[in-house]
Parts: C-alpha cells; structure tokens; sequence
C-alpha cells in the first residue's frame, strides 16, 4: 500500500511517499506564496522521483502552516503530532522532540508509546527560529548553508543581546563594523538560538533520548550547541533528512488512516 | 590614588554582581541582601552585620529563561535579575527583599521563589498612597520585616542598632551630597558618568569601604579641571538606571549631565533622616513621603513640581525623560511629565529603552537632534 | 562653491552634490556591511553624475547611522536634523515631515527656516518602518513596488497585528494559508504601517503641510491611507527624489558650514 | 485619530445602535430579516444575541438603558464618574452617581463596530500612553480622553496594588482630563482583621470624596434599596452557579458575558436582577430536561476560563466553544465569591455577606464586597498564596469539574503574563491541561482569530480534549 505525507511550511515543503515500512521518496521545495501550489509542486516531485502517479496513492495526509490549503490529501494533522510521530517511528527511544521550524521552535515531551504528554511553542517572536537564521545570513552576506562550519571557527566569544530579528541584524552589523569575526558572530547567534530552545525544552522537562528536527538541525552549529547547552547527547533522525520528519509523520498517519 | 585611577577602580566594582569589597566583608562573615526599588529602606538591610546590596545585572545578554517564565512582556530589568539568578550570580545573597514596587517585581519574586526558592525572601507591601492611614500600614510592614530578618539571621533589630543604622546612612548620603552638589558649579569638576559611577558603587558596597573611597574622591576632585567643553547642561529623569553606558552614552553626544531623578541616582535617593526622631517611624516616613515615584499614582503635579525645580536649581538646558520598555509605572508618567516640562518651558526628551542598552547608534540620533533642536 | 551630503542609512546609501542649492548630482545605492564602502560607492555614483572630481569639493556634511564613520566628511550632523532641512528644500510649505527609513521611522515639525522644532522616532521596533514592507513583500513573493498599487485593487483588507513585525508575519502567512486575496492582505499590511506612522505623526501634533520623505514615501498604498488617516493630504516632493532628502540636507548643511567658518575667518 | 472618527462620541454611537437593536428584539422575524438587510455586519453580532431568547433581549435592554441614564445624566443633575471593572458600581447607585466603566465599554465598543476600537486605542498612545499599556482600558479611555463621550465628573479606581497598568490609565485620565480622583489602595492580603480596617477606613473616605464630588450625602433608605437589590441578585448568580455545575452545564456560554457586564454595569439595579432572573428559569428549562446549553445540547468537555473569556471583535471565541460542544464553566472574572456560593467552603474567611441592619453594616458590607471582587482578590498578591489566583482557580476546576483550563488575557497585563507559566505548570500538576492564548482579549491587531483557532484547535486535539 502507497500513502502520502505532505508538510507546508512557511519557509518550506516536503513531501514523502511510503510503501508499507519504507519510504520509498521524498522531495523539498521552497515554498510559494499560495501553499497549495507549494503543495503541488513537491508532491510532483516526489512522484515523479518514485516514478508514480496521484492515483496510486492511496491516502494523503497534510500538516504544517498550510495544511488546510492542500487540495490532494484527505486528511490534516497538527504539526506536534506529525514531528512526534515521524521521530517515535524513527527512534521508538525518543523522549524528547525539539524542532526548529521556519516560523517557530517547538519542544514536544512523548511517552514510550509515543503519545504526545506536552508540547511547548516558543514565545511570539521569531527569534530562535529558521527564519531568525535566514535572516541573519543574508546580513552577513554568507550562505545559510556554510552557517554551521563557518561558526566553527570562532576564536573571540561574543554575545548578541537583541533577539528581535530586526533588531538583532541592525546589532549583527554594528559589530561586524566594530570588526568583529562573521565566525564569532555566527557562533554567538547560534548559541543564542539553543538556549533559547532549550529554556523552552526544559519548561516542560527534558528526558533523553532528545532528538532534534526541522530544517535547522542541519545546521551543526546549532545542533551542537543545543547539546552543549542541554549538556546531553542530542541525535539526528537515522538516515533520514530531518527536514522531512514532519512530513514523514503525515504518511505515518495516512497508513493508519487508509 | 587619582581621581581617574579611583574611577576605573569603582567601574570594577559595579562591573561584577560580587564585587570584591562585597566578598571581602562576605568572608567577614557580613550578610549581603539582595534588594531593589526605593520603597525598601536601606538603613533596615544595613542593621548588625547585614549589607544591602542593590541587585543589578552588569553586561546582561540574552534573557532567554526568564522570558520562558516571566514572559517576553515583563520589563527587560526583572527578566535580567531572574537571569542572573537562575546563573547563580547571585547564590551570595543571604536573601532578597523587595517592596511590591511595581507588577514586575511582584511577580520577579513568584518566579525568584517558585524558581530557586531562596532562603530568605520578602516582600514589603508599600502602599500606593501617603497619609495616616498608609503610614501606619507601612511601619506595620517594615516592622514585620525587622522580626523575619532577626528571627532568620538573628540579628540585633531594637532601637539602639535601628539610631545606628540611621546614623551611619545619614553620613554616607552627607558626603555623597556633597560631591552631587558640586553638579551645580558652573563648570562642574565631575561628569555624570562619574557621578553615575560613584552612585552606583554606593549602593552596592559595603559602607565603610564606600566612606573610605569617598574621602579620597573628595580630595582628588578637588585638583581636578573642570569639565569645559560640553554643549548643554542635561538632567536625566526615569526609573531604574543602574549603569552608566545609559548617561555615558548621553554625554558621549556633547551633553552634561548634572541633574537627575530616577530611582538610584541621588534625588530622592540621598534623602537625610532625623536622628532625633524616633528611627523606625523616622525611616517609614521618610521612604514613603519623599520617594517621588508614579506607582503613588496620585500627586503627579508634585512630581512634576519637584523635577521642574532641580532643573531650575542645577540651571539645566533640557530634560532627559526616559523609561525602560514595558515599565507600566514610568512608561504613563513619562508621557505627561514631557508635556508637563515643555509648558514649564523647559525643553524635553522622551526615550524609551531596554535595560541593557542595545541601539546605542539610533539612541546617539535621538539625542544629538536633540541637542541640536535646543540650538546647542 | 559644491557642497556635498551623504547619508548612510541601514539599507540604502545617498550621496547629493550641490552647488549654490541646486542638485548637481545624486546618487542611491544598497548599503553594504561596512558603512565606509557605501559611503564611497554613493559619493563615486554622483561625481561621475556631476562629472566632477572629489577635491572640487568645499565642504562635505554626513547624516545616517553610519555618519560618524564615513572618512571623507567634515561634520556629522543627525538625520533628524538634515531630513528637516532636506524637506524644506524640496517643498518650502512643509510643516510635518513623515520619513520612514529602513530601521526606524521619524516624524518631525519645522519651522519657516527649515528648524526642527518637535520631532518623535520609533526605532526601538521594527514595525513601521521600511524593514517591515520589505520582509512583508517577501512573504507575499511580489516585489516592494506592487505591494504599493494593492490597496487600491482591495476590497476588504484584512486587519494585521500592527504591533511586531514578526507578529504580523505570522499572521499574514495565516491570511495566506486561509486563501484570503492578495490584494486585501497587502492592503492590510499597508494600513498597519500607516497606522503605525499615523501615531507617530498624531503624537507631534502634525500640522499641514505634512510631506513624506524616504523610500516608503513611494509606496502609494501607505500614503493613501495615511492621508486619509490624518485628514490631510500627504504631499510627496517632485522636485527630487524623496529618498535624497537626508543627503540634500546634509549638503545645505556642509554649505551653511563653510559660510559661518568663511565669517570667522 | 481619523477625523471622521472624531464627528460623534463614542458612547453616543453605541446608544444610537443598541436603542434600535433593543426595541427591533421585540420585534417579528420577518421585521428582523428586513432591519439586518440594512445592518449586515451587526447581524452577526446580534443574530447569536436573539437566539438566546428573553435573556439576550432583556441584555440589550439593559444596557440600552444603561446608555441612555448615561446621556441624561447631567440633565437629571447627575455626576457621571469613571470606575473600573473589578469595582462595584453599586455605591454609586447608592449616591445617584452614574458609573462610566471602562472595560466593559471597550468590550462593547468590540463587539459592536467592524474596526472595533482600534481608533481609540492608538488615539491613547498618541496622547502619551505605552503602546504596552492594557488595552481594556485604551479602548474607551481612549474616547474620554479625546472628548468624544460624555463630560466626566470624576474618577474612581480600585486597582493601586492590583494592576498597576490599570490604575495608571486611571491616574493618567486624572492628571490628563484635570478631574478629581480617588483611588482605593489595596494591600496584597486579604481577609485578616488588619487588611479588613484598612479597607474599611480606606472606603469610608472614597464614600465622603463621593459625597462631595456629587454634593449629595449617603442616603441610607437609598443605600438599603440598593443592597437588597445586590442581595437578590447575589442569590440568583448563586443559583445560576449551581446549575452550572451539573453535568451538562445548562448554561449558554455567553451568560458569562452577560453576567460580567450585568454586575459590572448595574450592581444593584433592577434591570440586572431582571437579567438574572430570566437567566436562571431558562437554564432551570435546560437543567430539569438535561440538556446542556450548548446549541448542539450536548456537552464534549468542560472548560474554565482562569482569565478573560472573550476574544477581540466578535463572539469567535463563544461560537468555537459552541460549536465544538465546549461547555463554558464560567470565568474567574465572573465570579462573586458572595458567602452563599457553591465554591467557597474551600476558601475560609475571604467571602463576603450583606448586613443591611444598620449603617455599618452596610458599609462594612459594601466595601467587603468590593474587596471581593475577582481581580481584586485574586490577582493582587503572590499569586500561589491561600485565596490567590492559583488556589481560586484550582478551586473553580474542581467545583465546577472542568476538564482543562484556558488563560487569555492582554499582552498588556503584566500581573498575569508574569506569572502565567509557573501558574500553568502548577495547574498541569493537578492534572488538567492549560492552554495560554497569545491574542488580546480586546484588540486582534495583536493574534489574528485563524491563528487563534488554529492553536486552539490544536490544543484540544493533542491533549486528547476533542
């Protein structure tokens, strides 16, 4: 049996298609401005890569900020419930989810049957999210990408105090023309970020293992900073992009659904 | 030692929440309390073997778990304190009293206590309102407060030790006056960053010390050239301002400070009490009657009153009104008090700010047009 | 005798060339991290407008946050100040000023002479200023210039939190999701920013005539609305570019400057 | 402020809408129909009004008249005075003072117009009030400030040591409006003799500030009339209050609006007791036949509001509740705490009782009634203390057996944003789910209603509620 997980994101979407234990394709797109296009446009591409087509997908499940919008999917799920589930089916250890989206951070708490207990989103501000890191790249004219290396590098240890996004890039390039290092300012945004995550982690308990999701887990400056600043072993998702988690927990339900 | 020497001396001092004079007298087995708002009368934390301490986040950054619980909406100085707190920074404090200031501080407690319950914690409930009742309800509270500090630190609380304290405190804000006076001089011999330093350390080092520096500052401001070059005399006017890159920042612009109001600077705050009163009633009078703050709501003509004189008895060109963002207390108050200070023909200008600074380039704009704006 | 303004502002940098108070040159370009670099980029641009070299040059006026870095000015003078002047210039009957900048938003009273006399900013937030139309723009995937013409092909615009970008960045991905119009949400986004700069210009008392300087000034959405808002025509300045009334300004200044030292001397 | 906003006074237009919307109530359905063709948008505010049958009709009328004592006070030679939410108009009635009080303005003026009062708020912050200042009282205040309603006589507030935000609104009314101002202050404790004298002494002197600000003494027959009328009513909420703890609850969850303006507007007025008393014979109809008062007449889940319970301009948040079969077990702000009530047996010496034998009675009764109020008592002091908000919450949960508690407020309220988070933590403890609301009860620039939805939607499904 062939089902569909589909999660529109506000920076992102991804798409996974599963047959029966396997994901057998998967796709990321940039997001448009109509989510359904963004929808669309992903799903194509994961069907073109399995070499399917929509009619042999048995059921779709949609999440994410654009969920209501996505035409081809017979069912919605909350994102909390979709990260929780791909990361359980993932890691059956998984106590603790922490995902980084483009719009938000969120820590979700599961028991050992993977059911949600609590859940905690950040504050109403974008600091701590993709976009806060987005928008910083572009500041400093480096490529979201390199972000996590480059951090690395840093040899002063500095702090950024703004957290609102607009302002924090106004401070960003006051210290770069103080002469500051891109790679210490990286690094200070980085460890910014995590222990804003973790603050929220740990207002609603952290218990291991803890696994970290979304679009920014790639980035190992934050991820490794998480783990410093929660002082336990944090882990990827096993050998799969963490992006597409959300996603993967949408096709999880579609199976239980079909 | 020189001026200068004893001013960089000093900035080390408020640099650090455990400044060194502090953990000497620590190790001497004094007692440091954690306090703030001007409602929680030093002399009562300054009794047998106890330092009041101010309490102050130097080079806060980011206030990442106090938001999570105090919220992104609380002032920017309560979410610094908690910070440091939930650090330990101030895991030396013997315990903390606040007065229920404002709502912030109130809930600054809740969280300090559900958080890291410390052993020792009070609130003094200051009434928002003067007059006999009030004033009975207040030396009520504070005499409350005397029975947990001696039950808990089993101190001397009776009436010799209270003539003490108010002794030992009206000498300190004597001489503290008097280097805030020579602010009046024409061409003052200390800048108000100095000023700014020297305030601040005195409201968080133990007394002796304090006396002792101020000798020598006292001596050396006296050899010392007179500020010259400044384009305007400027009095600042606000709530909690308890480092200096704020009036730094301010005279990094060309102005003066030479005056101000706002709770740790030296008006109200160098109020002098009457050894020949009764100490407690003296102290409880003396807090609530001359602290000249808008949580009183009432009485804002007063206030205005009050300001608009110093202004006048320093002869400043204009006037700083600023608060912290979110401070619901001063946040209304600066509103009116600019009006208020413009219809006094005195030129005025409102900032909003958070705790730590941050902008500092936008915040030179606003007072270099001011500057300009006052044609100086 | 040419004088010369540069304004360097956080996204873009304006240098103006003037001689005997006529624009000989101007120049706008995106700011670049280090405020020196496009303080040069901008000065460059208008010399080789006015086909002049910089030692021609009597006096040079800086304004902008990066004004006390730019190498080659005599004085600095804050952008309150030199947009006032700037205004004048381009409008002798303006009373209020309105300049929205990329990072905060000002608005200022003048007298006759071009004196600023009562002046409000709002940059300890970001909404309200020229940051909040572009991450806006970016969110609706249209380009800055269209998010003006939408209001006029709204029908209902949605209301947005006005209070925080990033609030209301939420929330117009919301609008978005929920298959409102994109015309009623740039619309909405439109006249939160208006309202934000309606306050601002309510709070000095603005008196007419009320100009409007700075890039915003082009976004014809905002200043309907804003016109509307107050009751009084919004007037925006044809006789240069509204962006370069910082910089013109800024070379009235360095003029002033040159003719006081000439009378000391 | 947009000048057309500035050509008729804010209370004036809410008059000239209710009058018509009162009398159009008695009207047919077919007269109905034809009067919203004219009305498209108020059709969504009092379409869910009529169907609550004789209670909605008897609210509009109620604060119809309300309105209109308002625009002929003067004329009858009547002081108007600006009060507050958690302060009982009551002695006002008593002293023929008629009360201006704020939150209930805004909410109404919410409720009412498309763009709200979102005119009125800004028009504050641009007479100098914090843009982080409460917006409950902005809204209304905002008009008053401008002008635009009916000159105010004087102001009385009880909130100094209760909320700061809400008690500067009011000093700042003083100062900017040039009026007379009287502010109760009240300490963080309650009950004890200490705080009860304090009170007392501090209320004896707001009724002689009355007396003289409206040059009428306290009338005691008057005074009697009125704690009568409180008593009555005191036994009809307590009924109201009992229904609402039978499973279902036959309540509608908009009788908790129609409570909180009732009490706050017209303590001690017959058209309140009115109100109430068709409100209990139709939740009696509703309990003996069991039904829940939800449209749907069955109840999924039960839920209390530890807070505000209404959302910006609209009856979005009501509806959502209805349509889910989300029975709405009342707000904290609704609550009396009178001594008869079903929820204080668990909260020893911090109720009050009505004594009207003789003149101190009734004083001490009046002002231990005031210190009563929700907000008052329960959100002043440390908020984990006995009788604080924690412990009253708790309380509230357990009486009226909710299944999980919601907090909505105002970004504004830093007494309770303050101390939310340990608060819900606390409640989860107990074992029910607790969701906190970002939008502003009273103005949606700040959370869209989608976004609001959608996490409450969220809520209910992942805590297993829905």
């Amino acid at each position: 049996m062939i089902v569909a997980g589909c999660d529109v994101g506000s920076l992102t979407a991804k798409a996974v298609i599963m047959e029966e234990e396997n994901i057998i394709s998967q796709a990321v797109v940039l997001a448009k401005t109509r989510p359904s296009e963004s929808a669309g446009d992903v799903m194509e591409k994961a069907l073109k890569k399995a070499g399917l087509s929509r009619g042999d997908i048995r059921f779709a499940v949609g999440t994410g900020y654009g969920k209501d919008q996505v035409s081809f999917v017979q069912r919605v799920e909350s994102e909390i419930s979709c990260h929780a589930k791909g990361a359980w089916w993932n890691r059956p250890a998984v106590r603790t989810v922490i995902d980084i989206g483009g719009q938000d951070a969120k820590a979700i708490q599961l028991d050992d049957k993977g059911k949600v207990v609590r859940y905690i989103y950040n504050d109403k501000c974008a600091s701590g999210t993709g976009r806060f890191l987005e928008v910083m790249a572009e500041a400093m004219e480096v490529d979201l990408e390199k972000m996590g290396d480059i951090g690395k590098q840093a040899k002063e240890r500095i702090t950024i105090s703004n957290q609102c996004v607009i302002f924090a890039e106004t401070e960003v390039v006051s210290l770069i023309n103080e002469g500051k290092d891109v790679s210490a300012i990286i690094n200070a945004l980085h460890r910014a970020m995590a222990g804003r995550v973790v603050s929220l982690a740990r207002s609603i308990g952290v218990e291991t293992d803890v696994v970290m999701t979304g679009g920014v887990a790639k980035n190992s400056g934050v991820f490794d900073a998480l783990a410093d600043c929660l002082n336990l072993p944090v882990n990827h998702l096993d050998g799969i992009d963490p992006q597409i988690n959300g996603a993967v927990g949408a096709a999880l339900f579609a199976r239980e659904y079909a | 030692m020189t001026f200068d020497d004893r001013q960089t001396r000093l900035q080390d001092i408020i640099d650090e929440p455990l400044n060194t004079w502090l953990d000497q007298a620590v190790a001497d087995g004094n007692v440091p309390i954690g306090y703030t708002c001007s409602y929680v009368p030093r002399a009562l934390l300054s009794l047998d073997g106890l330092i009041p301490v101010r309490v102050r986040a130097p080079g806060a950054a980011g206030t990442e778990i106090a938001e999570i619980y105090l919220s992104n909406v609380t002032c920017s100085y309560s979410r610094s304190l908690l910070e440091f707190a939930m650090d330990d920074r101030y895991d030396f404090l013997g315990g903390w009293v606040f007065a229920a200031g404002c709502d912030h501080i109130r809930r600054l407690l809740d969280n300090l206590d559900y958080l890291i319950s410390p052993d020792f914690s009070h609130m003094i409930d200051a009434p928002h309102r003067k007059g006999d009742a009030a004033l009975d309800w207040y030396i009520k509270e504070l005499d409350i407060l005397l029975e947990k500090l001696a039950d808990h630190f089993g101190i001397d609380t009776g009436e010799e030790a209270l003539n003490a304290a108010v002794i030992n405190q009206n000498r300190l804000h004597r001489s503290l006056k008097e280097i805030a006076d020579l602010r009046k001089q024409k061409q003052p011999p200390i800048s108000g960053t100095e000023f700014q330093r020297i305030m601040m350390a005195s409201l968080t080092v133990p007394a002796g010390d304090m006396e002792k520096a101020l000798r020598e500052i006292k001596d050396s401001v006296a050899r010392r050239e007179k500020q010259t070059d400044f384009r305007a005399r400027l009095m600042v006017v606000g709530g909690n301002i308890d480092d200096t890159d704020f009036i730094h920042t301010i005279e990094s612009t060309g102005g003066l400070v030479v005056a101000d109001r706002f709770c740790t600077g030296s008006l109200p705050g160098l109020v002098m009490l009457d050894e020949s009163n009764d100490p407690l009633t003296e102290i409880a009078q003396k807090t609530l009657l001359e602290t000249s703050c808008p949580r009183m709501m009432e009485d804002f003509q007063d206030r205005l009153g009050s300001i608009i004189d110093t202004a006048r008895e320093y002869d400043v060109d204009g006037v700083i009104v600023e608060h912290i963002k979110f401070c619901d207390i001063w946040g209304i108050e600066t509103g009116l008090l600019v009006d208020g200070l413009r219809e006094a023909g005195l030129p005025a200008l409102r900032l909003e700010r958070d705790y730590r600074q941050t902008g500092e380039g936008q915040l030179r704009t606003r007072i270099q047009a001011f500057l300009e704006r006052m044609n100086k | 005798m040419i004088t010369a303004g540069c304004d360097v502002g956080s996204l873009t940098s304006k240098a103006v060339l003037m001689k005997n108070k006529r624009i000989i040159g101007s120049y706008i370009t995106k700011s670049r991290v280090k405020p020196e670099v496009s303080a040069r980029e901008a000065m460059q641009g208008a010399l080789q407008q006015a086909g002049i070299s910089e030692d021609q040059i009597t006096c040079c006026v800086g304004t902008g946050y990066g004004r006390e870095k730019i190498p080659f000015v005599n004085v600095a003078v804050s952008e309150i100040a030199c947009h006032g002047k700037g205004a004048k210039w381009l409008m002798p009957s303006v009373r209020t000023i309105i300049d929205i900048g990329g990072q905060d938003c000002k608005a200022m009273k003048i007298d006759a002479s071009g004196k600023v006399i009562k002046f409000i900013t709002n940059d300890k937030c970001a909404s309200g200023t020229g940051r909040f139309l572009e991450v806006m723009a970016r969110v609706l995937g249209i380009n800055i210039e269209d998010l003006g013409r939408m209001s006029r092909k709204a029908k209902t615009p949605v209301i947005l939190a006005s209070t925080c970008t990033v609030w209301a960045q939420a929330d117009v991905i919301k609008y978005l999701n929920s298959g409102y119009a994109l015309e009623d949400i740039g619309a909405g986004i439109n006249t939160a920013m208006a309202n934000r700069i309606a306050i601002l210009a309510n709070t000095i008392k603005a008196e007419k005539d009320i100009s409007m300087t700075g890039g915003v000034a082009k976004n014809e959405g905002v200043v309907t609305t804003l016109s509307k808002t107050l009751g009084q025509k919004i007037k925006v300045a044809r006789k240069a570019d509204p962006q370069l009334a910082g910089a013109i300004g800024a070379a009235l200044f360095a003029e002033e400057h040159k003719t006081e030292q000439g009378g000391k001397q | 402020m947009r000048p057309e906003i500035k050509e008729y006074n804010y209370d004036w237009m809410l008059w000239r809408i209710l009058d018509p919307a009162s009398r159009i109530a008695d009207g047919s359905l077919k007269e109905l129909d034809l009067a919203y063709r004219y009305v498209p948008y108020f059709k969504g505010v009092l379409d869910p009004l009529l169907r609550e049958g004789l209670p909605g009709r008897l609210f509009l009328k109620m604060i119809n008249t309300y309105f209109e004592n308002l625009h002929t006070a003067h004329a009858k030679g009547k002081k108007i005075a600006i009060t507050t939410f958690c302060f009982s108009p009551a002695i006002c009635y008593a002293l023929g003072v008629v009360p201006v009080t704020l939150e209930p303005l805004t909410a109404l003026g919410g409720l009412m117009w498309k763009r709200g009062t979102f005119d009125y708020l800004d028009y504050a912050c641009e007479m100098g009030f914090t843009e982080t200042s409460c917006s409950s009282q902005r809204g209304a205040l905002g008009a008053y400030l401008a002008g635009l309603g009916e000159e105010i006589d004087f102001l009385l507030c009880d909130t100094p040591g209760v909320c700061d935000t809400n008690a500067n609104a009011f000093a700042f009314a003083a100062a900017f409006l040039d009026k007379p101002f009287y502010q109760l202050n009240y300490p963080q404790t309650l009950g004890d003799n200490k705080t009860d004298n304090y009170h007392l002494a501090d209320y004896k002197e707001m009724i002689r500030f009355m007396e003289d600000q409206s040059g009428k003494k306290l009338d005691l027959d008057r005074l009697r009339q009125v704690l009568d009328e409180v008593d009555k009513q005191d036994e009809l909420i307590s009924d109201l209050e009992d229904m609402q703890r039978l499973i279902p609850n036959p309540l509608p969850p908009m009788y908790n609006l129609f409570n909180y303006v009732g009490r706050f507007l017209f303590a001690g007025m017959p058209e309140y007791t009115r109100l109430l008393k068709s409100m209990v014979d139709k939740a009696g109809e509703n309990a003996s036949a069991g039904r829940s008062g939800l449209r749907s007449g069955k109840e999924k889940r039960r839920l209390f509001l530890c807070y505000i319970d209404h959302y910006s301009l609209n009856w979005n948040f009501w509806q959502w509740l209805d349509d889910h079969g989300i029975a709405h077990m009342g707000s904290i702000l609704s609550r009396g705490f009178r001594d008869n009530v079903c929820y204080t047996e668990d909260l020893e010496g911090s109720t009050y009782s009505v004594d009207t034998s003789n003149i101190d009675t009734m004083i001490d009764s009046i002002a231990q009634m005031n210190a009563r109020l929700p907000m008052v008592r329960s959100i002043r002091g440390p908020y984990d203390q006995p009788n604080m908000w924690l412990d009253e919450s708790l309380v509230m949960a357990k009486v009226f057996q909710a299944d999980c508690i919601i907090y909505n407020g105002t970004p504004g309220c830093r007494n309770t944003w303050g101390m939310v988070k340990p608060f819900a933590k606390e409640i989860e403890k107990h074992g029910y789910p607790v969701h906190i609301m970002y939008s502003d009860a009273f103005d949606d620039r700040i959370e869209s209603w989608e976004a609001t939805r959608e996490r409450l939607d969220e809520f209910f499904k992942i805590r297993g509620l829905l």
